[in-house]
């Protein structure tokens, strides 16, 4: 599908269509804003993304570059320092470590060492996570590496419509952002209004997806259809879940989901990135923390295995499906046996 | 004088007396690439070697027909063709004595072939069944590399460490042309010169990083010439002729055999399928380009010499295609049995001893496994 | 103070010189032992904590490298293939990130992707921390990112004694470690036999500090120290607090932790580095999904702020005192007034 | 024609009509450092320039001191001295223009000085009191840089994007010695030969990486030749010859100016203090070496010359030597008065826009502060 039926809003659009529709949007709102990285020209990436901007802006707009991430994301701080709006594309997530120290050292913490003077408003595309069918190092979920750094914000949409409306938000942010594309979803398709962009709030907002009273599961990014698919699953078992979708994990919207995990008393946070040391530890963690007394059960997690990225045919084994999520929400302690057991176990 | 005392190397002394200094002509490589074949050199050489390198290169052609023939059935995830590129790959899978070790990236899987190891192996990560496929002390093939060039500096620390027992064992790096712009690559070339340590670097310039053309990858004169930088010579070889490669390889192999250190060498090549099976390689390049190219390939070049010399007629050339068609069914017949796999593997090796939190996750998969083998067959029974 | 001073055992020993004999002994009983890194030649380390080892042992053994990290760890990946066992100092902290792809992509894989036939028996020492003045990228707690990335060990010693087992655990460990040297500890002085290393378990053994019946305090490396004067300092409130120092962050010791906090009812977890996405967040899900029972207070988290770590004239408002771990005690709910909101908040 | 085509940059045609390379001589960098000083060629140098060199190298000696002084004193945490590297470092802070960009290491506060940026400014990182003490943007000076190597691809990234967008501006990038050795080095050498971007890269060679002398960093000729490499020129220099490395770092930013492309500038220099204040320089050098090196010293070089040529007396000399005091007293003064701190600060400048965490972390300090405040003057009162 070309650029020219998504713009006409009437055909449902791919998530990767939809975020190079937000680049191509931005492009041209702003001549401030230029593409850069490996196979983003005449290949157009090779998720396609970029599919279409060098010929429409011009190779100075939209360049390939040597392969060297830290030599991209390094040159990229050099064009934010003099004003422009640097968007970064990582082939895969894995190839993003190359380009770490630039990001931790400079990328987060220019603003804060500068009081503010050198803004980096760089936006770094890393297409992420698994179930592709990809070879080794082809696969990783590196969000809590993004996460544990602050002066990063780290932005994961699972939506066609939010693609477009959170990568517009992150290439207008002053800031740096990590934008992470779940890759097993950019060919999703949606029906989506091209026309009307705005219905997508800024970076920092989760949003309800699906409302519930009896628990609620806690997701992002490719996690998304697993969760909303586990709580139709539900009904049949009784149980009428709420799906709440980070969108953003820096800043985290602590408000949305507290107000729903203080409704629901009980909650499963799930994510396919390693569970030990993963995002779903904070957010458990910062849950508990502020919702201790509304809890019926300690917040759960299903996440992927302690374990490095597996090869594509064990994969399935390896990331969090539905039965994996169902499983966990049966272990929310429907009996409240804990009410007592909560008082004798604490006798001390 | 332990082994890092490198006599001869930049040590300025204060001025006004500044030492001398290398003399850098010896090391710049030649402007134009090395070739053997179709010259008068050619007659010097050995025709068993061409013969072999024949043999392997006709073999080689039909592994990349055929590995990418299975990519086509299902059978592979993924395949990076060297198609065209069968001289590099054969040359650097012969040049390494039985006890060097080869550290390929993940387009080499010919050169590991060549090495000895078996095809199926050879292709595993590209299946999809495990990462690496096989032992790599067994044929002293590092595991296929997919990060760009971070196998460079693996090759180094290797081959120091082997220099450091008194072993002669030398290791032979391979990289892509995009490859080169890596950090990885600098501190590789850098580290092995300081140390002097037996490591090859071998080039193989295609052409292409995925799409990416030579031009926006370096505005060096060739990638040779960055030996220079590191105080390393550097050669720059015709990367279709498979007796250039080979020599050009096995003097830097003696070279760094002897104790003489790392060279660089880059072997002009061409890319004549897209990246992968992947990808769309009509979107970057001109069909004209590669058919300029298959008017230089390294089987025919190679060919004709043979054919000129009359050291193979039409009955060896024929036999040639038939053990390479052998080797093709045999690969065939074995990549299209699913491979036995065992979801627990993927708790075995993540440490030497098995963490408690790993051993709770694999209960919970076998008992996840358990459970829907028996719904499997009871629904079996039930049928 | 001499290597020879230390060997004596009569004298107390800093953490730096513990270490630096480690190093020696690793070295002395195994050839293939090797250590490598910047300036750990002549001048033994920044930190000294090399000091000697080039001249004892041959700069074949302890060897200057040229400045590149990645290029140190990946010749230390070759080196390990080879049959090695490298010993790698990374100056700082922050100068480790430059290595991060060889060490996620490879270091922490490569016995995982060659089915156990490539073990990489690497350590990789990091000081790490703030709290001695030191100048931008001198202070970084990098631990968030190691803990999140399965195949490695991450250990952090809080004492002499434990400095000097638990480094040779980690050299004579067949899996890599990050060995995390807290840069304020260095100078610490203890009494301690190195005749009797044996005192030390190895990896993946938390170790109760301080027992105590009110509340547990979770912690390791350089917030050991200020969590045991905390709980010197909590006495005169009437509290009895138990340390627990986790010594190894992975493998995490569930069961001492768990067993502490069963027996308490109330945790803090307390560490110098940023709290959002940091191991504190992993800590506390975990206990409280296990301990959830026993518990009459979420567990608490005294941390870094999540900021890029301050400069030298600042760092002492960044870092967790002895004050911020208090107030964390006070805040763990001893009226229990959870009792009945937990259940009336909980009320849908 | 965009600004990123090349033409002439590497681009093989199919072979056998290989496209011509471009002549790697022309490239190479002269084998001895370019010197000026005591050489005929001097003669024709500008008076007024040499005496504002000398100026400078005078008052950045003392400045050096001064800053060595206030570690001893407790008002800096930490000072890297450029003692010894005055000439490369005054000739960094001149030969840029206003609008031109300045990119610093640690080691570089006294280039920023000589470009204009206030001492005190320079020097707020190492004291301790902020990360960068300036704006940027106000001298066009980089935040100085203490991760190695890392501000070179900022500055290739500044250049580039002043080319795109048509603005007269040059970056001119200081690493040592050590620095060349990291991936950041390359890649940025890399990106601007590739880009054609107006970026001089300056490598201050000053024999030592910490305790790590050259022979341990590089097996190259020079650092210079790395150059080749990257198909950029090299050039070797003197770094004690103040007029040498004026005059080459001149005709690197013209050429980068006029659209040639980047350069890479060796100057071979001497530390004589040690790496820090902290440091311990006898574990690792002989005094017989620094002592060498004090006979080339740079302020002697340039002395010598402008005595000779009879272009400073006496009075001359004793003038710029009270211009250095004044700068250093005002210096010790200022940097004797207690910076103010606002902790506060710690939260103001993470993100553009404050989130609803930090402003409960930074609220939980405010109280704190409030609390100890409160304490502090109840203390006050009870006394
Ligand atoms: C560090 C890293 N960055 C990016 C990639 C994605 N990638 C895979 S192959 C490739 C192009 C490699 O080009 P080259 O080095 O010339 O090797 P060739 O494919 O031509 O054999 C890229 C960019 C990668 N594998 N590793
Ligand atoms: C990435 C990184 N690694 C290590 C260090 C620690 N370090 C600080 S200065 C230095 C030596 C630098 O030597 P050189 O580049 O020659 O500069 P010089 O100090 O001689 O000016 C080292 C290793 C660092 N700052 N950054
Ligand atoms: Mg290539
Ligand atoms: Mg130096």
């Amino acid at each position: 599908m070309t650029t020219a039926a998504v713009r006409s809003g009437h055909k449902p659009a791919t998530m990767a269509q939809a975020l190079g529709r937000a680049l191509r949007d931005a492009m041209a709102d702003d001549p401030s804003v230029h593409v850069l990285g490996e196979d983003v020209g005449a290949l157009g990436g090779v998720f396609r993304v970029t599919d279409g901007l060098a010929k429409e802006f011009g190779e100075d707009r939209c360049t390939d570059t040597p392969l060297a991430e830290a030599g991209i994301l390094g040159a990229a701080v050099g064009m934010a320092m003099y004003g422009l709006r640097p968007v970064v594309e990582m082939q895969f997530d894995a190839f993003a470590y190359p380009a770490f120290e630039q990001l931790i050292s400079h990328v987060s913490r220019m603003r804060n060492r500068t009081r503010g003077a050198v803004p980096m408003p760089v936006t770094v595309r890393v297409p992420y996570g698994g179930g592709i069918g990809g070879v080794e190092h082809h696969s990783d979920s590196s969000e809590a590496y993004y996460m544990a750094t602050p002066g990063l914000h780290v932005v994961a949409p699972a939506t066609v419509a939010d693609a477009y409306g959170l990568l517009r938000a992150a290439i207008a942010s002053d800031d740096p952002v990590i934008f992470l594309e779940p890759k097993r979803l950019y060919w999703s398709k949606d029906h989506w209004d091209a026309a009307h962009p705005e219905t997508v709030p800024g970076i920092g907002r989760a949003v309800v997806r699906r409302p519930g009273s009896s628990a609620t599961l806690i997701t992002y990014g490719p996690s998304l259809p697993v969760c909303m698919e586990a709580a139709e699953a539900a009904v049949a078992e009784g149980w009428d879940l709420e799906v709440v979708d980070l969108r953003s994990l820096v800043p985290f919207d602590e408000e949305t989901v507290c107000a729903s995990v203080r409704r629901t008393g009980r909650a499963v946070v799930v994510h396919e990135s390693a569970g030990f040391g993963g995002p779903g530890g904070e957010i458990a963690a910062r849950v508990t923390e502020r919702c201790f007394h509304h809890l019926e059960a300690p917040v759960l997690r299903v996440a992927g295995f302690d374990i490095p990225y597996p090869p594509p045919m064990l994969e399935q084994h390896h990331l969090p499906g539905v039965d994996r999520v169902l499983d966990a929400v049966a272990r929310l302690q429907w009996e409240s046996q804990w009410t007592s057991a909560g008082h004798e176990g604490g006798a001390r | 004088m332990t082994v890092l005392e490198q006599p001869g190397s930049y040590r300025p002394a204060p001025p006004p007396a500044w030492q001398p200094r290398t003399d850098p002509a010896p090391l710049l490589p030649d402007a134009e690439p090395y070739r053997l074949l179709g010259t008068d050199a050619a007659a010097g050489l050995d025709p068993a070697l061409l013969k072999r390198l024949y043999g392997q290169l006709v073999r080689g052609r039909r592994y990349n027909g055929q590995a990418t023939a299975l990519t086509r059935q299902g059978r592979l995830a993924v395949y990076p063709s060297s198609t065209g590129q069968e001289a590099c790959q054969v040359a650097a899978g012969l040049v390494l004595e039985e006890r060097d070790w080869l550290f390929p990236s993940y387009r080499d899987t010919l050169a590991t072939v060549v090495r000895g190891l078996d095809p199926v192996q050879a292709l595993t990560l590209l299946r999809g069944d495990w990462h690496t496929g096989y032992d790599p002390h067994e044929h002293r093939i590092a595991p296929l590399c997919t990060p760009l060039a971070t196998q460079l500096p693996h090759a180094v620390g290797l081959a120091h460490a082997a220099r450091l027992k008194g072993d002669d064992v030398v290791a032979l790096a391979m990289v892509g042309d995009g490859g080169t712009s890596e950090g990885d690559f600098h501190e590789a070339l850098n580290f092995a010169a300081v140390w002097k340590a037996p490591v090859v670097f071998f080039v193989q310039n295609n052409g292409f990083a995925i799409s990416v053309p030579l031009a926006k990858q370096t505005a060096a004169p060739s990638f040779a010439h960055k030996a220079v930088g590191y105080g390393m010579p550097g050669r720059l070889v015709d990367g279709n002729d498979a007796a250039a490669v080979h020599e050009v390889l096995s003097e830097a192999v003696r070279r760094a055999r002897g104790g003489a250190g790392p060279t660089l060498v880059e072997a002009v090549t061409y890319r004549i399928d897209a990246h992968t099976n992947a990808d769309d390689a009509t979107r970057y390049r001109a069909d004209s380009e590669i058919e300029a190219w298959r008017a230089h390939d390294p089987i025919d070049l190679l060919e004709r010499e043979l054919t000129g010399r009359k050291l193979i007629d039409e009955a060896g050339m024929r036999a040639e295609r038939e053990a390479a068609e052998r080797l093709a069914a045999d690969l065939r017949e074995r990549m299209n049995q699913d491979p036995a796999l065992d979801p627990m593997d993927l708790f075995t090796h993540v440490y030497a001893e098995q963490t408690a939190q790993l051993r709770e996750q694999a209960d919970r998969l076998r008992a996840e496994l358990a459970a829907a083998g028996e719904s499997a067959t009871q629904e079996g029974a039930q049928r």
